[in-house]
């Protein structure tokens, strides 16, 4: 059984999928998804574990061996993925039940768990897959399935926004295809092992070149790296809550985990760091991106979609760390990828709260927050100080990581931008703290009708909440793993 | 008792407090019963501390390592015992004094008031026992966040204004400078405890540590030195026991003691003088304590006026601090306790008047002697002290501070502390001697509608009015706490 | 018994606490013990080192004796039992705690041992004096009082640095001779230390808060003024600066240049004041020739100064206190309603013009005689002429102006029993010193053998005495003496009280509306840099603007194309 | 006591007259004895006959009659220093209190 663990990994909410359909009444649909998703982080624990102990993890499929089956390839990068994506999952749906019931018709109700699961099927997948072609196979997977969900919102711009996604998340599909393509081409193999042992013999080709920019456009366009980030905000924001939760928390972290594959693991740390004056850019656009999000949220009125722009603000965190390119960048950027899954979760799921008592999440609608909702406000503040990286959070260990990289390089002007960057997390953090705390209620009807949220959903949410501290505090386990990843990662061959 | 139970003690009592002042929301009398119970048991640990402290007392605590080498850790030190024992002593006088405060002026909130204050000083002590850099920057942002919901108490928009002017200078400045330059400092030593004589390397270059110096200098903005002062009168919303306690006393005092122990313990006094950024952060300094005296002179307000004098008085201790002679360590020090006195009774002053006459403009002030005699007498001795003149304690940290300022040649910083006392005379003297003998033609009220403030109140004020005369007599404990930090 | 060891300024300090408590008899009763006993004890003291103590690791000796400050130690205490019994009547708290805390300060500054002591005392002194000034109760005994703390603290600070930097050179925190011949940091703290004592023993161009002050100060606290602070700084040059050449030109200025002012002074407090620096100045001027016989005669001076210029503060303040005038243009023709005031009163003007028979003669002729003796003769010529104009204004002018001249009409009576008592043993002190000067010559500082009372002496002050009067009187006679005018005579105090002030607005004035400006264009950066964010970034800005796709998809191939040619080429 | 009411002894011209007369008698009887008495000097001037009497008499003349020349230049009138404000309200603006410090806020 032990030996079948990276399969079942990913199959176990494949098949999950289709069976939900059977499962009659929405509770029941609800408890099945929540259970394959418990199998799913159960099993992620259980990689972790073994990958830890025994190094990395190899499956072949049916038992055709590497190059011609099809390999799983299990390593301490893919294990940390799989575990963030199968255990927000998990956490998310744990108290997503009433605000899927409250946001979704019921007639769509199974359409969305069948979404749900292959989502994260394909996700899953994605990280756990050891050819390209898998890899871009299960992106196509979850990405339709997200193009669903998404859609699945009540707001009628929903569905445009879903569209936007699924025209632009094509695109970037499609060119990640014909990176894959092109490399089949060069070296005859689609698995990424063989891939990286092959690459250096034809590096000096310009096909490889090509379709190593192919590649990384198209997964800069999944991470929705600035400036390709603009169909993110939309679909967050339109998105029935549970969606931006679970995708905030997921997708785009296993779309900055390609990057790292792609660009270190397949193409090697020679190669890409000869093609380009790749460092300087990555580190500019990253930096771009801190401040462009990060400035347009100081204004948004939505706070969704403010929440949203700080998503794209703090994948800019990771593509400086990614740009920094070395082992202590990297380690930052991994690190930052747990930890932002944490507080974005965290702070999706309280929105969800909010959606769920309030119906809106304009600014202007939270006033007097927290005395109606004193939980779900106080959530919201430990969130917020996560993302502001406030020490004893998770969001101040990736930021010291990630500050202390660019000081290794002596680039003080990276450092102090970084700075900078939390700044205006904290103007934005604080334009909806001072709302929730400090305005007063501004209608008469909010004190008699609206309380704390369903206890399901506040339980999922101070979960989130207790581990944005705890990992700020017990930080052993996230930074442990991600230098291990780093390092592994760094250490040439997968 | 153990060292270290006195040591969590300070830190968790007032939090026990806490819940004892939540379930007692109703009951106003237990509710501030335990308020002041609780301070007086903090105060008698902080006491116990100090015994075992000159006994040769030693204690190191770690809650937990955050990452590898960076914990959240306290130890027992000298100027860490001192600030304790201020902020411990002070505690439940001002306890006292709210007590009169808020009945007097009957505040709304006040349940909401007494618990973020027992978070503060429980904020207050972990600060000052903190054993590295992080423990201390990690309670630093803790006080500035838990000291908002005080600042902005009247919940009107002025005070949500001030509280955001509040709290953007003082977030914005410690994640800007001060973070950025921890960072640095952790990855130049390797390390952030506090240790004598400096944590940095021999042969790091000057010129880093001297932008470390001024990241550290602007980025303790509770220090105050200008231009990152504008916090600390716009704090001045409160009510006035928060004015009093955390801004004359453990938020500024926060502050320029970070802001000691990174000269002393990070950066040492062998390192400090040789760097060249410090000569010109000293003339800051000396730039700080002068104008910030002629700016106190113009201010009509009693609580603008003496929030100006404290942003003046904080960079006499930011200014020996960075002199960093023994002397002038010293002086530094002392001047942080004979400071807290003396503004604590100047603020608990203003709040008397404005208790009980219903006062803030200076100008209004003149013949108000007659009605508040014990309040007037009090802001008198106490603004002796502020100048620095005897019989007031501050007369010896001036002492202190000019004798380390001569000694490392900083003549030109003499004249500055020197011209600063005579418009400490000039701005804050007026004010009882007009109560006392100036015409009163501007207030023609009955006589019977001018009273003292609140009992409460009125012993508090007199209990710190008398210490800053206790100080002067018998300074020799804060002395020699103060001659211990330079081991 | 170690309440007999206890430093005087103890006993002065807890009696002033206790006043509080007490009213009526009670507090009188304290207030009359307290110099009694405190004398007492002192006068049963042996010299030499009485108590030690360890403040902020620094042995200081606050209780000294020896014979100088002894001396000044006993004439402290008798001033301020006058003072007080002048002050009997008077039922206002402030006073009566501000001036025995003012006396305690005075002897705790003589008899302080070390710099530290010293530097203490010094700034209590000023502390203490002020609500002497401030119980007036007027607005301008209010300013008067606060320009007066500025510069008494002023010089606390001075005297600070130099301290400081004394004890930091020399390592020695003795209050002993320091002298001016340094160089170096001992130097430079050497001349802070003198300008410190010299504000306070009004220098030239230093004098201005004594005249400025003194004459607002309420009709008993004048008394206790005029006894300490100035004695205090003399003190202070005695034993610190003898034979410093410096002082005896500073001091021959002091003598001569204050008459002028006193001879066309109004005030008639304020003539007491200028002629208070007169007298110093005889002081300063035997401490700074330094030998024996100058020192004894400075420091004697000094004691009989306190008695007699106390007498004279007394007559005038019971002419204030009676009539509530004090100006030369508003009063005459008291003698008739205040005889006895106007006796006691000529005993102190012949005291301080130096008549035979009278305190004021032995001291300034043991002065001038050792100005002679050591070949100082433009010095001797300038105290001579001092002595004669001394006459002039404190010894003529005074009384004549306040209780002879033309009658004002105002009839009042002799003033409380009190005050005249008071009067009457200054009077009596004047004139058994005069008559027999052993009684303080046993006390002095150094064995010198003098004796002021042959012919000599006696015909050649006699003469001058009489021949200034005489010029008086000629003036008079002949319409030419400047008759009395109420006005204000500038003085140095022109700079702080009218330059300074109007400097320090403009300079305000400049920085306020810099401060403005500069503070104006921050913020007009500041919100041009906020509306320049927000047309980006705000709700309607390109960056927060929902695209159309098509562009989504054209900057996508866009950034590939540039992608693509920078890893092409 | 005198009866208030009454003339007083200087009121009377002949008195003041008779005073005067005594006084001119001593001063001659003065400069007489300096004549007479043999002193014992220590400068020369001393020696010189007359020279206290001339010294006194003409050091007052002097010193009056430099007075008045010093009163065209320093005299003012006696509310001279009066009619300025104190160096204080000089800067005070009293309507800058503490509203002023929160009305510039920094986002």
């Amino acid at each position: 059984m032990l030996i079948h663990l990276p399969i079942l990994q990913v199959i176990i909410p494949l098949l999950g999928a289709p069976l939900c359909l059977m499962v009659k009444g929405s509770r029941f649909v609800w408890g099945f998804t929540l259970l394959v998703s418990l199998l799913a982080s159960m099993i992620s624990v259980a990689l972790l574990w073994q990958v830890e102990a025994n190094g990395t993890l190899s499956y072949a499929l049916g038992g055709w061996q590497a190059p011609i089956g099809i390999e799983y390839r299990i390593d301490i990068l893919s294990a940390y993925l799989l575990l963030i994506v199968s255990c927000m999952s998990t956490i998310v749906l744990l108290g997503g039940y009433r605000s899927i019931e409250k946001e979704i018709p019921v007639s769509n109700q199974s359409y969305f768990y069948v979404a749900y699961l292959l989502c994260l099927a394909g996700l899953l997948g994605i990280v756990a897959a050891g050819d390209a072609f898998n890899v871009f196979v299960f992106l196509e997977i979850s990405s339709l399935a997200s193009y669903i969900l998404i859609g699945l919102g009540k707001d009628r711009r929903a569905l445009w926004a879903s569209f936007q996604y699924l025209i632009v998340g094509t695109i970037g599909a499609t060119f990640i295809l014909i990176g894959v393509g092109y490399l089949y081409i060069m070296t005859g193999t689609l698995n990424m092992v063989d891939l990286a042992q092959r690459i250096p013999s034809v590096s000096e080709s310009t096909t490889v070149l090509v379709a190593f920019a192919f590649l990384i456009v198209g997964v800069c366009l999944k991470l929705a790296m600035f400036p390709l980030h603009v169909w993110l905000p939309n679909a967050y924001a339109f998105a029935p809550s549970i969606v931006t939760a679970f995708l905030a928390a997921s997708a785009t972290k296993v779309a900055v985990y390609l990057l790292f594959r792609f660009s270190f693991g397949v193409f090697g740390i020679e190669l890409t760091e000869s093609i380009l004056p790749l460092h300087e850019v990555f580190i500019g656009l990253g930096l771009a991106g801190v401040f462009a999000a990060s400035l347009v949220a100081v204004f948004q009125q939505n706070i969704k979609r403010l929440f949203a722009y700080s998503s794209v603000a703090q994948i800019g965190y990771m593509i400086v760390g990614y740009g920094l390119d070395s082992v202590a960048g990297s380690m930052a950027s991994l690190l930052h990828l747990f930890n932002h899954a944490l507080m974005k979760a965290s702070l999706f799921m309280a929105l969800a709260a909010v959606v769920y008592r309030l119906g809106s999440v304009q600014l202007k609608d939270l006033a007097g927050l927290a005395s109606v909702m004193p939980w779900t406000a106080a959530a919201i503040v430990i969130g917020g100080l996560s993302l502001v990286g406030v020490p004893l959070t998770v969001g101040f260990v990736s930021k010291w990581y990630l500050v202390l990289a660019a000081l290794e390089q002596d680039l003080w002007w990276v450092a102090l931008l970084l700075v900078v960057g939390s700044l205006l997390a904290i103007v934005y953090v604080w334009r909806i703290v001072e709302q929730m705390y400090f305005a007063p209620s501004t209608s008469g009807d909010q004190s008699d009708g609206t309380r704390e949220a369903p206890i399901g959903l506040l339980t999922a949410l101070w979960i989130l909440v207790i581990a944005n501290i705890y990992f700020g505090i017990d930080t052993r386990l996230p930074v442990g793993v991600a230098e291990l990843a780093a390092e592994h990662i760094f250490g040439g061959r997968l | 008792m153990e060292l270290s139970t006195l040591l969590h003690a300070t830190m968790f009592l007032p939090l026990v407090a806490v819940v004892g002042i939540l379930l007692c929301r109703h009951q106003p009398n237990i509710r501030d019963g335990i308020s002041l119970l609780a301070g007086v048991l903090v105060f008698a640990c902080v006491l116990a501390i100090h015994r075992q402290f000159m006994s040769g007392g030693d204690v190191d605590i770690t809650w937990v390592e955050i990452l590898p080498g960076l914990s959240l850790s306290f130890s027992l030190e000298s100027l860490g015992l001192l600030f304790a024992l201020i902020a411990g002593f002070l505690w439940p006088v001002t306890t006292l004094y709210a007590i009169g405060y808020m009945r007097g002026h009957h505040e709304k909130n006040q349940t909401r008031f007494y618990v973020f204050f027992a978070i503060a000083i429980a904020t207050v002590f972990a600060i000052a026992f903190s054993a590295n850099l992080f423990t201390l920057f990690v309670f630093y942002e803790v006080l500035t966040l838990c000291t908002y919901p005080l600042v902005t108490h009247a919940g009107t928009d002025k005070a949500k204004q001030g509280g955001r002017v509040y709290l953007g200078i003082l977030l914005s400045t410690s994640i800007l400078m001060f973070l950025l330059a921890m960072i640095t400092t952790w990855a130049i030593a390797g390390t952030l405890t506090f240790t004598s004589g400096g944590i940095f390397p021999e042969g790091t270059p000057a010129w880093l540590l001297s932008i470390l110096l001024a990241l550290y200098v602007f980025g303790i903005g509770k220090a105050a030195i200008m231009p990152f002062h504008r916090w600390l009168p716009a704090a001045m919303v409160a009510p006035t026991p928060v004015s009093a306690l955390l801004h004359a006393v453990a938020v500024v005092k926060a502050g320029v003691f970070t802001l000691l122990k990174v000269c002393v313990f990070v950066f040492g006094l062998e390192v400090l003088p040789s760097l060249p950024a410090t000569q010109w952060l000293i003339y800051l300094a000396g730039l700080t304590i002068v104008l910030a005296s002629l700016v106190a002179m113009r201010k009509d307000n009693l609580k603008a006026r003496l929030a100006y004098s404290t942003i003046g008085q904080l960079a006499y201790i930011t200014l020996g601090a960075l002199v960093a002679t023994e002397l002038a360590i010293v002086g530094s020090a002392m001047h942080i306790a004979m400071h807290a006195f003396g503004k604590i009774t100047l603020f608990f002053c203003a709040g008397a008047i404005m208790v009980a006459c219903h006062k803030t403009e200076v100008s209004q002030m003149a013949g108000l002697g007659k009605a508040m005699p014990v309040t007037m007498t009090a802001f008198l001795v106490a603004s002796v002290s502020i100048i620095g003149l005897p019989p007031g304690g501050g007369t010896w940290s001036k002492w202190y501070l000019i004798w380390g300022s001569l000694e490392a040649g900083q003549q030109l910083m003499v004249v500055a502390l020197l011209v600063s006392s005579l418009l400490n005379i000039a701005y804050l003297l007026p004010i009882p001697l007009q109560a006392f003998w100036g015409s009163s033609d501007t207030n023609v009220e009955s006589s019977s509608q001018l009273k003292e403030a609140p009992m409460p109140s009125l012993i508090a004020l007199v209990v710190t009015a008398f210490m800053t005369l206790v100080l002067f007599v018998y300074p020799n404990g804060v002395y020699d706490l103060a001659n211990r930090i330079n081991g | 018994m170690w309440i007999a060891e206890l430093p005087s300024f103890i006993y002065f300090y807890l009696g002033a606490l206790l006043l509080p408590l007490l009213r009526g008899w009670g507090r009188n009763l304290v207030l009359l013990a307290i110099p009694l006993v405190s004398g007492f004890f002192l006068w049963q003291l042996p010299e030499g080192e009485h108590w030690q103590v360890t403040l902020l690791g620094f042995e200081l000796t606050p209780f000294y004796t020896d014979r100088l400050s002894v001396l000044f130690g006993y004439v402290f205490h008798i001033a301020a039992f006058i003072a007080i019994v002048y002050a009997l009547h008077v039922r206002d708290l402030l006073q009566q705690v501000a001036s025995l805390m003012y006396a305690g300060s005075a002897l705790g500054a003589v008899f302080s041992g070390d710099l530290i002591s010293l530097f203490v005392f010094w700034e209590m002194l000023a502390v203490t004096s002020v609500f002497l000034v401030f119980a007036r109760r007027t607005e301008r005994a209010y300013r008067s009082g606060m320009r007066y703390l500025m510069i008494q603290v002023m010089s606390g600070l001075l005297l600070l640095v130099g301290v400081i930097l004394y004890v930091q050179a020399s390592g020695s925190l003795r209050f002993d001779f320091i002298g001016l011949e340094h160089v170096g940091t001992a130097g430079l703290a050497s001349w802070l230390i003198f300008i410190a004592i010299g504000i306070k023993c009004a220098f030239p161009f230093l004098h201005t808060w004594l005249t400025d002050a003194y004459p607002e100060s309420t009709p008993t606290g004048t008394i206790f003024l005029s006894a300490f602070t100035t004695k205090v700084a003399v003190y202070a040059l005695a034993r610190g600066y003898p034979g410093t050449e410096l002082l005896i030109y500073i001091g021959a200025v002091m003598t001569c240049f204050p008459i002028f002012y006193a001879v066309i002074e109004n005030d008639l407090r304020r003539v007491l004041a200028y002629s208070l620096i007169n007298q110093v100045g005889f002081m300063v001027v035997g401490i700074g020739i330094g030998t024996a016989l100058a020192v004894n005669g400075a420091v004697a001076h000094a004691f009989n100064d306190v008695i007699f210029k106390g007498l004279l503060f007394m007559s005038m303040g019971a002419v204030l206190h009676m009539t509530g005038k004090i100006n030369g243009s508003e009063l005459g023709g008291l003698y008739k309603s205040m005889p006895k005031t106007t006796i006691l009163c000529i005993v102190g003007a012949a005291s301080i013009s130096a008549f035979p028979l009278f305190s004021g003669f032995v001291s300034k002729s043991m002065v001038m005689t050792a100005a002679l003796n050591n070949g100082y003769n433009v010095i001797w010529l300038m105290l001579l002429f001092a002595s004669a104009g001394v006459f002039h204004h404190a010894g003529i002018k005074i009384p004549y102006f306040a209780f002879f001249a033309h009658d004002s009409g105002i009839r009042t009576s002799e003033p409380p029993t009190n005050m005249l008592i008071a009067m009457t043993i200054a009077a009596v002190l004047c004139v058994a010193i005069g008559v027999y000067p052993e009684m303080v010559y046993s006390l002095l500082p150094h064995d010198v053998d003098y004796t002021p009372y042959d012919t000599t002496h006696v015909l050649a002050q006699l003469q001058l005495l009489f021949f200034s009067a005489l010029a008086f009187v000629w003036l008079n006679q002949r319409g030419l003496y400047p008759p009395e005018l109420p006005s204000v005579n500038l003085d140095v105090e022109w700079f702080y009280r009218r330059l300074l002030p109007r400097l320090f607005e403009f300079i305000m004035g400049l920085f306020w509306s810099l401060n403005e400006v500069l503070r104006q264009t921050i913020k007009r950066f500041l919100s041009a840099l906020g509306n320049h964010i927000h047309t980006h970034s705000g709700p309607q800005g390109i960056l927060a603007k929902t695209w159309p796709t098509g562009r989504v998809v054209f900057w996508v191939a866009m950034i590939l194309a540039a992608f693509l040619i920078l890893s092409l080429y | 006591m005198m009866n208030s009411d009454s003339p007083g002894f200087f009121d009377k011209p002949a008195n003041v007259k008779r005073v005067l007369r005594v006084f001119y008698a001593c001063c001659a009887l003065l400069l007489i004895m300096d004549v007479v008495i043999h002193r014992h000097v220590v400068h020369p001037w001393e020696t010189l006959i007359g020279f206290y009497p001339l010294y006194g008499f003409l050091g007052c003349v002097v010193l009056v009659l430099l007075a008045k020349v010093m009163r065209k230049v320093l005299m003012r009138d006696e509310d001279f220093y009066d009619h300025q404000p104190r160096v204080v309200d000089l800067v005070t603006d009293k309507k800058d209190g503490a509203e002023s410090e929160a009305s510039d806020v920094d986002r």
